[in-house]
């Protein structure tokens, strides 16, 4: 982790690929600058050398606070908890939190996974305050449901 | 398999490479200086452009680097790099319907509209509905109703002229209506529907409508001597209307009217003459003589010189279609395009086949099952331009490339690498567009043979039989076996047994009959049951490849003669279909041959023979100097 | 019995005028009168709630005349994340009129007004946009669109599916000026083959054209996770909690589904809009435009960058109602007080009448929005695979000479035809070459050739579907990516397409795309909220259509020449 | 697609509560709480009388039994035909929306998914309720029926989007909560009997 991180980027840095690109690394450890085309001939590069990294999404993140756009950050400060997640147990938490898609032990066990298994505390906080709000709303889990499927 | 590990520096790496019509496989080998061979692995890839022509170059490429990263090899360590002397064996399909049944005058409804109402035989007087109420009593009558008429009025209107005293026998609809109007008569009368042109119905003129018993057909109508009884023909007028009688065949309902020169006829169309050349002889056939008749004259004239299709009739337009694509794709050594005069259809293969055709003339929109002939036709030139490919090949890779040996006996050689096999062996090669054999004989002799037609032709026949218009399907059909879906929880396979599931089928294969694909079961649009789809399924594997694996195992076998033959290997594709080996087997058995599919190296079934032969033919080659 | 039944003889009768006024397309519209009990109504509702506020601990405990126990999951997602709770007493306080003055005042930047609505409630955001009759509303989303530059989004797709037309007219739409492209399909298979297609047509008309494949979740995500899509926007979300249950999703179901896209580093918006709520039978006595707004707080919550609104697919029911139209302006205008990105509808098929269609996107397109339409159809709405939309290719001549009549930017441009068809050729060369490269159903020539003069899926050869979805599968089987798309196009000597598409895909690694209505211009620069923020104060300020991109606009397929009058400028 | 036939009404007669068909070879019709009550025509004006003679009619053809079924207690189509197919002997139903919006689904299936789907009210004519019984009927025979072609309009929208709302709106207000279906009987009268 650099120590740009923990000086606060302002709206002047915006946008970082084009005023610093020297923050800015690949989850491979690789500089933004080595995704050339001919790094990409060569086959130096990987599919996964074209992702986001956790720090870069915390970049955008203070660059969201320094635009007066809170919400914004917290999404992507969720967004770098979820960065290690394979898709498909993202994709399988999405499902967990649609209605009456789990229980109360369910969504706890989540939040558990999250915050240990994933060390994603915000998302964590985000499954717990869903587990109040459906238990408050009926949109638990119930025992023996019909299954159903999404259609409006 | 069996070599041992040697020290790597002094093995070379060869790579076979077998470019086929549809496939283009690999085997990736370290030779050492002894000429022992130690496998490092195989692959497969789509054959990039028609076989034998420069495109493959990419497809040879693209299958080499993956089967060397595969085995954790760089492509700067492949010293040699050995391609098939490929003979280009492209083969054009084509089917051309030889009957055309034609109803005149509107004599005739014969089809099978799924609920006809009523049953009986009735013969009356053909009376539009409209003019019901101003019909005399008396006479029987045929009702005729045109298509804006709805049920609930047509049975008033029959059954208040009923009550008149109109003897309102049978009636004839355009709507499927005729269980709805029978229900509502208050003397039930066989009724025919769904007639869509029903206003061409000639009026005024005896008619005879006959409904057959559910699960039965019709008697009567389907009968020329009933057809006599009914209208009262002499023996010339019964002569002429035996062909009504032969079209109605099997239905569960139709209606016959008299007029004086109404008719049937069942045509045969010109397709024109097949012109063969072969074995110094010149021999002319129709092509609608049919399958049998084209293929005894094509076995007077092994081998084949050359075949020609009659100038301006159907299958001549079909050979120079296949001619002209050969032309585009063939070039000479200069760059020129071969002209198609040049190019010789080395076989044919015919198949009788039919298909679902709607009748001419026909008011309810009849289908009659037309025949048809289908022909692979195979052209094969010596100027093949895989040299071209092998020197494109050589500069990518930066390796040796070379063209290391005849197809057939490379496919032989890495045959004899499946478990259990020894010579004199026979390989199949049953490929998409051809079927290949070629023979070993103790004494290390090989001959090779192609001949037309193989998978595609296959695909071609059950797709027109099944009249599914979506070649997706008829491959499907092809590949997987069937099943009907009973429930959302149960289905019936082809061969009866029933299987329970856990999780329902999607809505869209209930009560259907289904593929059984490893994605799941995928529908077959058809109103064919399950045992129509599979008898045309097998039929046409039958007709081409058990038909070809005889006639290309002929022309290899010692003295033409099955019975010379002991090992009989199955290679491609085709070989890995769930019944094609098992009919082919079927068929040698008589002949005491054993017969089984390939499993190359062991491990790799019925692929990559012909690549593993390269290798295996260049190990021993380098290693005779030596030993 | 079969006789035709006699006209009934007392009628009364037409005049003339009438029968002509009878056959107007405008008449084949539907209208109903409001029904505003049920929902059934635009904006001005007495069932709606009025506004109101508490704030406890630095909790919101009342909302709009609900304690916080009787909070449904929307009011409860709103008031916790999306209500800025230090302004929400203090803004809810003031007096709506002077809230909607300050929309319409120059001297209050957007910056003030943001400061406010912030801390607005639903209620009190409605009873705001009330007190604006349309033009105000107009006047307020000149200033408050959240990029400077407006722009335009288009629909790319083919009712065959076919990729080699996709590719071809996106290479024609990124070259008439769209700045995002949208595909869908018919046969969903079909998607890695289509989406793919969009990308290399894309990227061979304008470099840095963002694209997408509207898709289920799973498929979306996933096609975007490889690179072979850039955004994603049809993520659906609904104003009253049954309706939004219909739905089989939650605010905070959503809210994760939002950080999933941008952990992957791809650009994403919502999608809602008026009317589809109470099309769902579920309004609960709300009208259109207060459920709307709903909406697009829980967005904002969220902390999505953007939404998609405009009602969207519901448009038939705003445009029915009286003041609909005016609730859809507005619904727009909140959007960007909520300083979200707003992609703003002018997408779906809207009007039999060529007039009611033109007006329709006028609160859009004058003042300006950050995608006038968030879906212009880039094919012939027969070939529009989202069930048509409000402009489509035929079009394109009349959007050029409104843009110049008003001196207004919609996003296109004239483009002659010569230029047209190289793009289009060069797409269709550019999916030849990749195809050939991945070991994909190949592009025959004649397909090049009717690409580069066709006009619909109708103009182009058939392709072996079967073929193609085995293609389609081996795409998904084989891990294709957006990186192996580069080396394919690299190695068949597109070089600059290749280079194109690497500097979209490296944007991903910067995630400057995710900050709120970022687009990217042709050399690459990420454009969004940050470094190109709308700073409208007045006349003479904020973006200004001048200078090269003005003249750019001036052109039209045929503009007489005033040096020789005898020719046409070009 | 019109007939010159009279014009016929229908009322639905209840007779006694629905309870499950024990017949193999029935399809249960299963009809809003306002279809042929507050509302007497499809969004299109198709006589509600003649949806249900088609229905029936083309049940009929194919030699299969009907039972006409009314749920009161919600206007949701999915659960309509759910629950229509439910009490079905054969398990097939056919569920139908007073504005004509139709269905066909089976009870094994979950309650949001259906055999056949009819969402474009609009463009369904007499013709095609007909079709519908048909392939219904045939469903309930196990046969394997071609599906009803459907019809798409793009134009569809700004002509009948809002009016389907209302239409739908209205039926939600003729929900009668905590009743349970009702067998029906179809008494079809002539309007027009000359």
């Amino acid at each position: 982790m650099s120590a740009s991180l923990d000086t606060g980027l302002t709206r002047g840095d915006y946008p970082l690929s084009v005023n610093r690109p020297e923050l800015l690394r690949t989850p491979t450890g690789k500089p933004i600058t080595a995704l050339t085309m001919d790094a990409v001939v060569s086959g130096e590069l990987s599919a996964e050398d074209l992702r986001i990294a956790p720090e870069t999404l915390e970049l955008q993140a203070q660059l969201a606070d320094a635009s007066n756009r809170p919400q914004l950050a917290m999404n992507f400060r969720r967004a770098a908890e979820m960065c290690a997640i394979p898709d498909a147990e993202v994709l399988g938490m999405y499902n967990a939190l649609r209605p009456r898609a789990s229980t109360a032990a369910g969504l706890a066990a989540l939040a558990d996974r999250l915050e240990t298994t994933w060390s994603a505390p915000v998302c964590a906080g985000l499954v717990r305050e869903a587990a109040e709000v459906y238990a408050r709303r009926d949109l638990l889990a119930r025992a023996g449901a019909e299954d159903g499927e999404d259609t409006p | 398999m069996g070599a041992p590990d040697r020290d790597p520096s002094s093995a070379r790496l060869v790579v076979g490479v077998d470019i086929g019509n549809s496939t283009t496989e690999a085997c990736l080998a370290a030779v050492a200086p002894d000429g022992s061979v130690t496998y490092l692995g195989a692959g497969l890839t789509r054959t990039t452009g028609v076989k034998g022509t420069p495109d493959n170059t990419a497809g040879a490429l693209r299958v080499v680097r993956d089967v060397l990263a595969r085995a954790g090899r760089r492509p700067d360590e492949v010293h040699t790099v050995l391609l098939n002397e490929a003979t280009p064996v492209i083969s054009g399909l084509a089917m051309e319907t030889i009957t055309e049944t034609i109803i005149t005058e509107s004599t005739m409804i014969g089809h099978n509209p799924t609920t006809p109402g009523g049953q009986g035989l009735a013969v009356g007087t053909t009376v539009s509905i409209a003019d019901l109420a101003g019909q005399p009593p008396g006479d029987p009558v045929v009702c005729v109703v045109p298509a804006e008429w709805d049920f609930d009025d047509v049975a008033r209107v029959v059954n208040a002229a009923v009550a008149r005293g109109v003897a309102v026998v049978a009636a004839v609809l355009a709507g499927d209506d005729a269980v709805l109007v029978t229900n509502r008569l208050d003397r039930p009368v066989p009724v025919v529907d769904e007639v869509r042109a029903v206003e061409k119905v000639p009026l005024g003129m005896l008619a005879a409508v006959e409904v057959a018993a559910p699960g039965r057909t019709i008697r009567t109508l389907s009968d020329s001597y009933g057809l006599a009884s009914v209208f009262g023909l002499d023996p010339e007028q019964t002569r002429a209307v035996s062909p009504v009688a032969r079209a109605l065949t099997g239905n569960r309902s139709a209606v016959v009217v008299r007029t004086p020169s109404g008719d049937v006829t069942d045509r045969r169309i010109p397709v024109g003459e097949l012109v063969l050349r072969g074995a110094g002889k010149e021999l002319r056939i129709d092509v609608d003589a049919g399958a049998e008749a084209i293929m005894a004259t094509i076995a007077r004239l092994q081998p084949l010189d050359d075949v020609h299709g009659e100038p301006g009739t159907h299958v001549g337009g079909m050979l120079a279609q296949v001619r002209d694509t050969m032309a585009d794709v063939l070039h000479d050594a200069d760059g020129s395009a071969q002209p198609p005069a040049e190019i010789a259809i080395r076989d044919v293969l015919a198949v009788d086949t039919f298909v679902p055709a709607e009748v001419r003339g026909g008011l309810a929109g009849e289908i009659a099952l037309e025949n048809a002939v289908a022909l692979a036709a195979m052209v094969r030139t010596s100027r093949s331009r895989m040299q071209l490919v092998a020197d494109q090949v050589s500069e990518q890779l930066g390796a040796w490339a070379e063209i290391g040996g005849v197809e057939g006996e490379m496919a032989v050689g890495g045959a004899l690498t499946t478990p259990g096999v020894d010579r004199p062996v026979a390989v199949l090669d049953l490929g998409g567009g051809s079927t290949d054999a070629a023979l070993l004989t103790r004494d290390g002799v090989c001959t090779a043979v192609h001949v037309a037609g193989a998978g595609e032709l296959v695909t071609k026949l059950i797709d027109s039989e099944l009249a599914l218009g979506d070649r997706e399907v008829a491959e499907g059909v092809k590949w997987h076996p069937l099943a009907k879906v009973e429930s959302f929880f149960h289905l019936r396979h082809e061969d009866g047994t029933v299987q329970f599931f856990d999780q329902p089928f999607p809505p869209q294969v209930f009560a259907r009959v289904v593929v059984l694909t490893p994605d799941g079961p995928v529908p077959v649009e058809t109103r064919h049951g399950l045992d129509h789809v599979r008898r045309v399924r097998r039929a046409a594997k039958s007709r081409v490849f058990v038909v070809n694996a005889v006639r290309a195992l002929r022309q290899v076998a010692p003295g033409a003669d099955l019975r010379a033959l002991d090992f009989v290997v199955l290679l491609g594709g085709s070989a890995l279909d769930f019944e094609i080996p098992e009919l082919i087997a079927d068929e040698l058995a008589p002949y005491g041959i054993v017969c089984g599919t390939g499993n190359v190296l062991g491990t790799q079934g019925p692929r990559t023979a012909v690549a593993t032969g390269l290798v295996r033919a260049h190990a021993a080659a380098s290693s005779c100097p030596a030993g | 019995m079969t006789a035709t039944q006699p006209r009934p003889s007392d009628q009364p009768r037409h005049s003339l005028r009438t029968d002509v006024l009878e056959a107007r397309p405008v008449n084949l519209d539907g209208f109903v009168e409001e029904w505003p009990e049920k929902g059934l109504v635009a904006m001005e509702s007495a069932f709606d709630p009025a506004p109101s506020v508490r704030v406890e601990d630095g909790r919101i405990v009342e909302l709009d005349g609900r304690q916080r126990a009787d909070f449904d999951f929307m009011d409860t997602f709103i008031a916790d994340h999306a209500i800025d709770v230090a302004s929400a007493e203090e803004s809810n306080a003031l007096p709506s009129a002077e809230i909607a003055r300050m929309l319409i005042d120059p001297r209050a930047s957007r910056d003030d007004v943001l400061a406010v609505t912030r801390g607005l409630t639903p209620a009190k955001v409605l009873d705001v946009l009330k007190l604006m009759n349309v033009v105000e509303i107009m006047q307020g989303m000149q200033k408050m669109r959240a990029r400077r530059t407006p722009a335009n989004q288009a629909h790319s797709t083919s009712a065959r599916d076919n990729p080699v037309q996709v590719a071809a007219d996106a290479a024609e739409g990124a070259l008439r000026g769209f700045a995002e492209l949208e595909t869908t399909l018919g046969v969903l298979r079909y998607a890695p083959l289509v989406a793919i297609a969009l990308q290399v047509g894309a990227q061979v008309g304008r470099g840095g054209v963002l694209t997408q494949c509207a898709l289920e979740e799973a498929t979306e995500l996933e096609l975007g996770m490889r690179g072979i899509t850039a955004y994603a926007e049809t993520i659906s979300i609904y104003g009253t909690e049954s309706v939004f249950i219909d739905g089989d999703d939650t605010p905070w179901s959503k809210a994760f589904l939002a950080s999933a896209y941008a952990s992957r580093g791809i650009k994403m918006r919502f999608t809602s809009g008026t009317g589809s709520e109470v099309q769902m039978g579920n309004a609960e006595g709300k009208s259109m435009l207060y459920l709307e707004i709903r909406c697009i707080l829980m967005a904002k919550g969220a902390g999505v960058q953007g939404l998609q609104n405009g009602s969207i697919s519901c448009i038939g029911v705003p445009g029915a109602v009286p003041g609909g139209l005016r609730a859809v302006a507005a619904e727009n205008l909140v959007a960007s007080m909520m300083d979200l990105e707003c992609a703003s509808g002018n997408d779906q098929s809207f009007s039999h009448s060529a007039m009611r269609r033109t007006a329709r996107m006028m609160p859009q397109l004058l003042p300006g929005t950050d995608f006038v339409c968030s879906g212009y159809s880039a094919v012939p709405n027969a070939d529009n695979m989202f069930a048509g939309s409000n402009f489509d290719t035929e079009d394109y001549d009349d959007w050029n000479t409104i843009q110049r009549d008003f001196q207004v930017d919609g996003g296109l441009r004239h483009v002659r035809e010569d230029e047209i068809l190289l793009a289009r050729s060069k797409a269709a060369r550019a999916l030849q070459a990749l195809f050939a490269y991945l070991d994909l159903p190949a592009v025959t020539d004649d397909e090049v050739e009717a690409a580069t003069y066709a006009n619909s899926s109708a103009d182009y050869p058939f392709r072996d579907v079967l073929a193609d979805l085995k293609g389609a599968q081996a795409v998904m089987d084989r891990g294709i990516t957006g990186l192996d798309i580069v080396k394919g196009l690299e190695s068949a000597g597109f070089h600059d397409v290749a280079e194109n598409l690497l500097t979209v895909l490296r944007q991903r690694v910067s995630g400057d795309l995710l900050q709120t209505s970022a687009v990217l211009t042709a050399d690459f620069t990420p454009l969004s909220a940050i470094n190109d923020p709308n700073d409208y104060a007045g006349p003479g300020t904020g973006y200004r259509l001048e200078g090269e991109r003005w003249a750019e606009l001036k052109k039209l397929r045929h503009v007489t020449s005033a040096t020789d009058p005898e020719s046409e400028v070009r | 697609m019109t007939t010159a036939t009279p014009d016929r009404t229908v009322s639905l007669r209840e007779l006694s509560p629905a309870v499950r068909g024990t017949r193999p070879d029935e399809v249960v019709i299963a009809v809003s709480p306002a279809f042929a009550g507050h509302f007497t025509k499809t969004i299109v004006e198709v006589p509600h009388a003649e949806v249900l003679r088609q229905l029936l009619a083309g049940i009929e053809e194919q030699g299969v039994g009907a039972r006409l079924v009314r749920v009161r207690d919600t206007a949701d189509l999915a659960a309509i035909a759910h629950i229509g197919a439910k009490l079905s002997g054969s398990g097939i139903s056919v569920g139908i929306l007073s504005r004509g919006t139709t269905m066909i689904h089976q009870k094994d299936l979950a309650r949001l998914s259906n055999l056949e789907l009819f969402p474009q009210s609009p463009l369904l004519d007499p013709a095609v309720f007909r079709m519908i019984g048909s392939n219904a009927a045939q469903y309930a025979k196990g046969e394997s029926p071609q599906p009803v072609p459907t019809r798409n309009d793009q134009m569809a929208r700004p002509r009948w989007q809002a009016k389907a709302a209302l239409l739908h709106l209205k039926e939600f207000e003729c929900i009668e909560a905590g009743r349970g279906p009702v067998e029906v009987e179809a008494v079809f009268e002539l309007t027009d009997a000359g």
